[in-house]
């Protein structure tokens, strides 16, 4: 007698394609592991290259404490597009509030603890915004934010009148830099507790579970009950506090607030949020996925700095391992399309 | 006289425009305790804007009301509300997202209900393999639900929407109120019984049941009362029992309609025209089948039986292992077969999902309907635009979809209007062989007529056409040969006369062993 | 093989560090009646760049103080921009365009063209090294010395050091005078510091500064735990330097040594987190492009060189500078005088 | 896989909004019109500022003339993103296009004509590269571009060791700005005719008609018979060549080759692309709205110049008209979401 279950794997949808039995159990694990593999193949690669200097726990400590930014402004990122919106103005957030936080802290001699709270408060204000014109008036998010993000570097150029500011309080670059657990600065483990909670609302709760609905099928969701623009309203809004956190670990990294230079955070944050979305929970935007990714590309370019290579192999590294990392993890699902939607 | 109990469901005064187009017009309704209400109605009448509105999907126009077991209730509803009222749904689409987990989908709603800090996701699954084991139903709980074929999709949503019932019940101590947008077009006929079985048992314990459907004689076997839309506006309102069908098609159709029938032909000693020779692929093993000119011919079975995946696998839509097609002078290996190809070689598909695989619905009817011709509208390095706007009002109106306003998007069309809209995009192009997938699943009673009528047409006009679809009805309508599979292969092959509903109806379910019913809607019954 | 001059080396670092005197860049000439009705438009590289931005600033009050027009053309570092600039200023009948402080002329070449056709006269100023020419044809080209900047940096590590220096360089080459400029500093480093000392290199183009310079130098850093002065050859890259030295823990061990004069890098050295910072006074360098633009409009033998000289700031005399700092504190204004006597207004 | 298109729009609009809405048609023309009157009035208002230097046709020329890089890479993204891909590495390919040229023509001596063709060739090659993991590995258009767009910056840092070459043939300059038409240089016609030439592919070609449907309905599209990979294959290559003669235009307008300038293309590009979706035909990507697009912000950039005002406003205008113009095109068309896919 057939099993239902049978069906599945012998019925062909309207689509043509025949469908496929979930992947074996071995295939499945070879999939989620992907990346962190990519990364012990780079690490033992430039280890065997370096053994005296790449291959120490002083390295290592420095890899983890210096991506803490980009990791947070990447759990950001993923936040909106696990919604299903697009935030392109993350990286300007970042570059605001930082930049709040030197004029208020050096320029206006506030405590640093309440001109982060003032960061944070003006970027959940800019996520509202954004939230507010692709919701109330129905404007696609990638259009939106980057309009609201090329306005906020103009005020950011505007209220720092172009200069760096730099003396930020010493309380804050201790406790993002100069204190350390295990060797590493604290900034690692800011992130690590971000991803980590990220990690916990997407998989744990009924929350997290919410957001993917309507990132997966907006109609379906509120057929089913869910307040959908209610959640695109919180997630854009998260994704602008994240940014506004890694600009505060930005402002402690640097000890100063530069109007331009956080910009360049926007691409790579990209990268790390679809590289990582191919790995550990293979096909979704995924916090531990994103975080190794982030550490696998600078473990590359360390090494290759540390072989004294041209910079711009740093780019090839960059740009290739992106690539061909999917690439890979893509033969290894049989080349079965990722899809966000 | 003393007062009856308060309805489980009254609206009253329920409006609903889309911009200037009327979905529903001062519609009164009312269901009561321990009732199984059909709602029926033409393509487009609004029995599904009903619905949403009830979902707190569409905000209905001020005015309305609605009350919940004599409770009125607060307008406009908000997403979610219907769980306090007691209501539970299966809607037309579903309702499921494709691309996640059984497990995910049939928990959205519990999840949309409560928030939650901690999910033990094996504690979900055991409670989803619980509620399957209560309905006995056999699906991989960690499968994709878009990985499961329609039937499977079909008896999960109805499997949550009873136990989103059931849950509810015990949250609220009043018995609730199953709302159901056409479930059984995905369903076999065994499937279709159990889902009665179902409803029974639940009205049995005193729940009401809302029950949309454009089958007939299914309204008359479950319903006890019907309410009639046509145009937005209630037609009438029947007493199943007591209305035969002609009734009930008079008063959804506003007019008597004669059923079509074609004369089913025996054509064996016609030319042969198109011939199939092993085809294998998917479920199906080894058909060889020889078509001549003109000839419409069914091809049905249980869902599963392989059937339903003739025309993708001739269409080169799905991958065949073995085969080769031949049409008059030229064969074709099919395992190479592409879309393209098929279509070079004068093939066209209808397949059943409307707007994921046949019409794009962002795009007006007019680039839909004119899709395949659109080449021959390039005068010398021009598009004739006016050309084709000209044909798309001209085809729509000869296949009568409404309302003919080719600049409007596909999806805002009713399902039935799609549909017609797409079989003219094809029989624009007078195929050699029209390959058709469920042609008429969700089409009203009205609209499945000019359906029939247009491929038996074709078929005059040469065309062969092979169909394939569960519902007996509708074969033996166009058929003059119906092929009946089971396990990939034809079992029985019904011939002209032979071509009854009732003797198709019966061979289906001997195509396969004893006990072999079972397995198709999960096994056996309460 | 110590085969450099220590003791020239001191004195080249002493003349810089005590206030500057005035150097006149040529003759005297009466500067009011030859710019009389005459018209500047400046390009700086970026509007977004403040130390463009005061250049600029600095340009416009002598400009007011002698009495002709001079415009700026704002700009966000676009070349279609300063292609713009270029077109308008012609359009509108301008007498000379100041390509200042790095607008590329290599990138502008039809448009410089085009506009001394038109009777306008193009020149650019603060972009090349003395050793180097303009890319394209031009009327005039103020040049800096960068050469002497390297040198004065090699000098200044290899007497801290007493030759014993292993220096990391960041530089960007795509900026038109780093090449000269790194090599200058590299042999001046092997001739003064000789055998005892390294120099490794690091580029890092501008838009990638804040993604490439702190994981290549932490990488340096761990690579070769020698190290111990950094040199950013353009001060505002220090930003990036000094979170690499803490989370290597190398603050306080490897110094850093730098140009430009940037307000926040000279708050950074009284804050002991920079040891050195070799500035020019903006005010001085606008009324220097200023005096040799009018020069090149009355057709009197023109300037070729700035001559502002360059000031070091140490611990021992960042504070004259402000705190916070600012531009243009710290050099003394002797050059405000100096040049209204040069252009006959006093 | 989400196409583009998704990610751009709103796609199902919660709220269950009317499809059917048939705006009056003087609503519609006002939505197809709303840009060249936004236009319109910004031309207008700096105009009563500064008559004399604004409302003048050399500045109109030189505006016309400036922004045909601009324009050309803009109608090059508009084709992938048509057909449903992102293509990200457009701004790499520009600048990889020039120097090319700059290298070819100026430091091997070839006749710029043979340097444009090998650009256009190399362009080519990498739109077929980016073709070729999207399609075979059936990777995310958004996640293949990046990483090639990252890799093609590092490659064109090492060939040009970073440094700008100048002196590229007066050849190409004088047919790109020197020789004018109507006193306005020949390149704006050469954004111009492509523009009609993209224009007419969309609008009165089969091919256009397919290409619509590849981006809206993958499925469908094959279904009916179109070869859904191949169209998705060429429209790559077309981004990318439309690409090198924006490079090549650039190249003939600063007579030189720079390594990085041209990467900060990419983010104006698709806000033109998306600006002008919600005009002339609201909806979908089309040439003129993008054409318009561009011309309305360089027009109000430059009067803001003009006025002497800071360039923090410039950001602030780019931004803010961004935003303002499509929520007002939004409001005319009674806020129906756009669908892009
Ligand atoms: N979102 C919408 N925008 C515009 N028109 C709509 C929308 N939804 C439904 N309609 C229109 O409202 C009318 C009623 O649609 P509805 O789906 O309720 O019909 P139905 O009775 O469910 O038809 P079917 O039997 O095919 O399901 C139809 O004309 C349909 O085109
Ligand atoms: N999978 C789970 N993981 C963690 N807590 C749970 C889970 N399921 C239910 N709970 C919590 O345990 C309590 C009782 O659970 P129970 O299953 O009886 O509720 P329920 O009404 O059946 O839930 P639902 O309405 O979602 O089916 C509730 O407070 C609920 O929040
Ligand atoms: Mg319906
Ligand atoms: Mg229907």
């Amino acid at each position: 007698m057939r099993r239902a279950g049978d069906l599945a794997s012998t019925n062909c949808d309207a689509g043509g394609r025949s469908l496929r039995r979930r992947p074996s159990g071995f295939a499945r694990t070879a999939e989620r592991l992907a990346l962190l593999v990519a990364w012990a193949v780079v690490v033992a690669a430039f280890g065997a290259l370096r053994p005296a200097t790449y291959l120490t726990w002083s390295n290592f400590s420095t890899i983890f404490g210096s991506q803490a930014v980009l990791v947070v402004i990447t759990l950001g990122l993923m936040i909106p597009l696990t919604a299903g919106d697009f935030d392109l103005s993350v990286a300007s957030v970042l570059t605001l509030s930082q930049m709040l936080i030197g004029i208020l802290n050096v320029r206006m001699g506030w405590p640093v603890g309440a001109a982060i709270l003032v960061a944070i408060a003006v970027a959940a204000l800019i996520g509202a915004i954004n939230a507010w014109f692709i919701l109330f008036f129905r404007i696609p998010s990638l259009i939106v934010t980057l309009g609201t993000g090329t306005f906020i570097n103009g005020v950011v150029l505007w209220i720092s009148a172009s200069q760096t500011i730099s003396g930020v309080s010493d309380a804050l670059v201790d406790v993002v830099v100069v204190r350390r657990f295990l060797g590493i600065p604290l900034a690692f483990y800011d992130g690590l507790i971000l991803c980590a909670g990220l990690w916990y609302v997407f998989e744990f709760t009924a929350l997290g579970r919410r957001m993917l609905f309507v990132g997966r099928g907006r109609e379906v969701a509120r057929l089913n009950g869910i307040r959908v623009d209610r959640i695109r309203f919180a997630s854009l809004i998260a994704s602008a506090v994240f940014s506004a956190l890694a600009g505060t670990l930005y402002a402690g990294m640097t000890g100063a607030a530069d109007p331009l230079s956080g910009l360049s955070y926007l691409l790579p944050a990209f990268a790390a949020v679809f590289l990582g979305a191919t790995s550990i929970v293979p096909g979704r935007f995924n916090p531990w996925g994103s975080f190794i990714a982030v550490y696998l590309l600078v473990s590359g370019i360390t090494g290759l700095t540390m072989l004294g290579i041209d910079t711009f192999v740093q780019n090839l590294f960059y740009g290739g391992a992106l690539v061909l990392a999917v690439a890979a993890s893509q033969l290894v699902r049989r080349r079965r399309p990722l899809e966000f939607s | 006289m003393h007062s009856q109990p308060a309805p489980a469901l009254e609206l009253r005064h329920l409006s609903k425009t889309f911009g200037g187009a009327v979905g529903l017009d001062d519609v009164h309704l009312t269901v009561l305790p321990g009732e199984v209400h059909g709602l029926l109605g033409q393509n487009g009448s609004g029995k599904s804007t009903l619905i949403k509105v009830l979902a707190g999907y569409h905000a209905p126009e001020p005015g309305a009301e609605i009350s919940v077991y004599g409770r009125s209730v607060r307008q406009p509803l908000r997403p979610g509300d219907f769980r306090r009222l007691g209501l539970a749904f299966v809607h037309q689409h579903l309702g499921l997202l494709p691309s996640l987990s059984v497990v995910e989908n049939m928990r959205i709603g519990a999840l949309a209900a409560r928030h939650r800090w901690y999910i033990s996701w094996p504690r979900e699954r055991r409670r989803v393999e619980q509620m399957f084991a209560r309905f006995d139903l056999d699906i991989d709980v960690l499968a994709r639900v878009g990985d499961l074929p329609a039937v499977e999709r079909a008896l999960l949503a109805i499997v949550r929407a009873f136990a989103d019932l059931h849950d509810q019940r015990d949250a609220l101590d009043r018995p609730g109120i199953l709302v159901l947008d056409e479930p059984t077009p995905f369903l076999p006929r065994p499937g279709v019984e159990k889902l009665f079985r179902l409803v029974r048992g639940i009205v049995g314990e005193g729940a009401s049941v809302l029950f949309v459907s454009h089958d007939v004689d299914e309204v008359r076997e479950i319903t006890d009362r019907a309410t009639v839309l046509r145009d937005g506006r209630v037609a009438g309102s029947l007493v199943s029992a007591a209305a035969s069908p002609d009734d009930f098609i008079e008063l959804i159709v506003g007019r008597r309609v004669v059923p079509f029938q074609a004369s089913n032909r025996d054509m064996r000693r016609e030319a042969t025209d198109i011939a199939i020779r092993g085809l294998s692929g998917g479920t199906v093993r080894d058909l060889a089948l020889t078509l001549h000119r003109g000839e419409v011919v069914g091809l049905t079975g249980l869902i599963g039986a392989g059937f339903e995946e003739v025309p993708y696998l001739l269409f080169g839509a799905a991958p065949a292992s073995h085969g080769r097609l031949g049409i008059g002078a030229d064969t074709f290996d099919l395992p190479g077969m592409t879309p393209e190809a098929a279509r070079a070689a004068g093939l066209a598909l209808l397949p059943a999902d409307r707007l994921g695989a046949s019409g794009v619905g962002t795009l007006p009817v007019a680039h839909n309907i004119t899709l395949p011709v659109v080449g021959e509208f390039m005068h010398a390095v021009w598009l004739d635009r006016q050309g084709l706007g000209r044909r798309a009002r001209q085809l729509a109106a000869s296949h009568d979809v409404r309302p003919n306003d080719p600049d409007l998007p596909l999806e805002a069309l009713s399902g039935g209007n799609q549909q017609k809209a797409l079989l003219a995009k094809w029989l624009q192009t007078t195929p050699r062989l029209l390959l058709l997938d469920e042609p008429t699943q969700g089409v009203d009673v009205g609209a499945r007529q000019q359906v029939y009528r247009a491929l038996t047409e074709a078929a005059a006009a040469g065309t062969v056409i092979l169909c394939a679809s569960t519902d007996a009805e509708q074969l033996a309508a166009i058929c003059d040969r119906v092929l009946i599979f089971a396990r990939g292969m034809v079992t029985q092959e019904l011939i002209g006369p032979e071509v009854t509903r009732e003797h198709i109806a019966e061979q289906c379910l001997r195509s396969v062993g004893p006990g072999g019913l079972a397995a198709r809607a999960g096994r056996g019954g309460p | 093989a110590q085969s450099g001059d220590l003791e020239k080396a001191k004195q080249l670092l002493a003349d810089h560090m005590n206030p500057p005197t005035f150097v006149a860049p040529g003759p005297a000439f009466d500067a009011r009646h030859c710019m009389a009705g005459k018209k500047i438009m400046v390009v700086p590289v970026s509007s977004a760049n403040p130390f463009a931005q005061d250049i600029v600033n600095a340009m416009a009050a002598a400009a007011r103080d002698v009495g002709f027009r001079l415009d700026e053309w704002n700009n966000q570092a676009k070349p279609e921009q300063w292609v713009q600039g270029i077109d308008a200023a012609v359009a509108q009948k301008y007498d000379l365009v100041d390509l200042m402080g790095g607008t590329d002329p290599a990138l502008l070449g039809p448009q410089i063209k085009a506009a001394r056709a038109a009777g306008v006269k193009v020149v650019t100023t603060h972009i090349y090294d003395y050793s180097q020419s303009p890319a394209v044809p031009i009327d005039n080209s103020v040049q800096v010395d960068y050469q002497l900047v390297g040198r004065m940096i090699a000098d200044w590590i290899t007497i801290k050091t007493n030759r014993k220096a292993d220096v990391l360089i960041i530089g960007s080459d795509e900026v038109v005078p780093t090449p000269p400029y790194v090599k200058a500093l590299r042999d001046e480093m092997a001739l003064q510091c000789g055998a005892g000392c390294r120099t490794s290199y690091i580029n890092a183009p501008i838009p990638e500064w804040s993604t490439k310079i702190q994981p290549s130098v932490q990488a340096a850093l761990n690579a070769d735990p020698d190290v111990n002065y950094i040199v950013p050859i353009y001060d505002s890259m220090t930003q990036f330097v000094l979170p690499a030295l803490r989370i290597t823990g190398r603050s306080g061990k490897v110094r850093i040594a730098t140009f430009n004069g940037t307000p926040f890098i000279i708050d950074a050295i009284q804050k002991g987190q920079v040891e050195m910072d070799i500035g020019e006074s903006v005010g001085w360098v606008g009324r220097g492009f200023v005096d040799a633009d009018m020069r090149t409009l009355c057709g009197i033998a023109p300037v070729h060189h700035l001559l502002v000289p360059y000031h070091i700031f140490d611990s021992g005399n960042a504070g004259a500078a402000g705190t916070p700092a600012e531009y243009d504190r710290g050099y003394g204004d002797v050059h405000v005088a100096g040049f209204r006597r040069l252009w006959g207004l006093e």
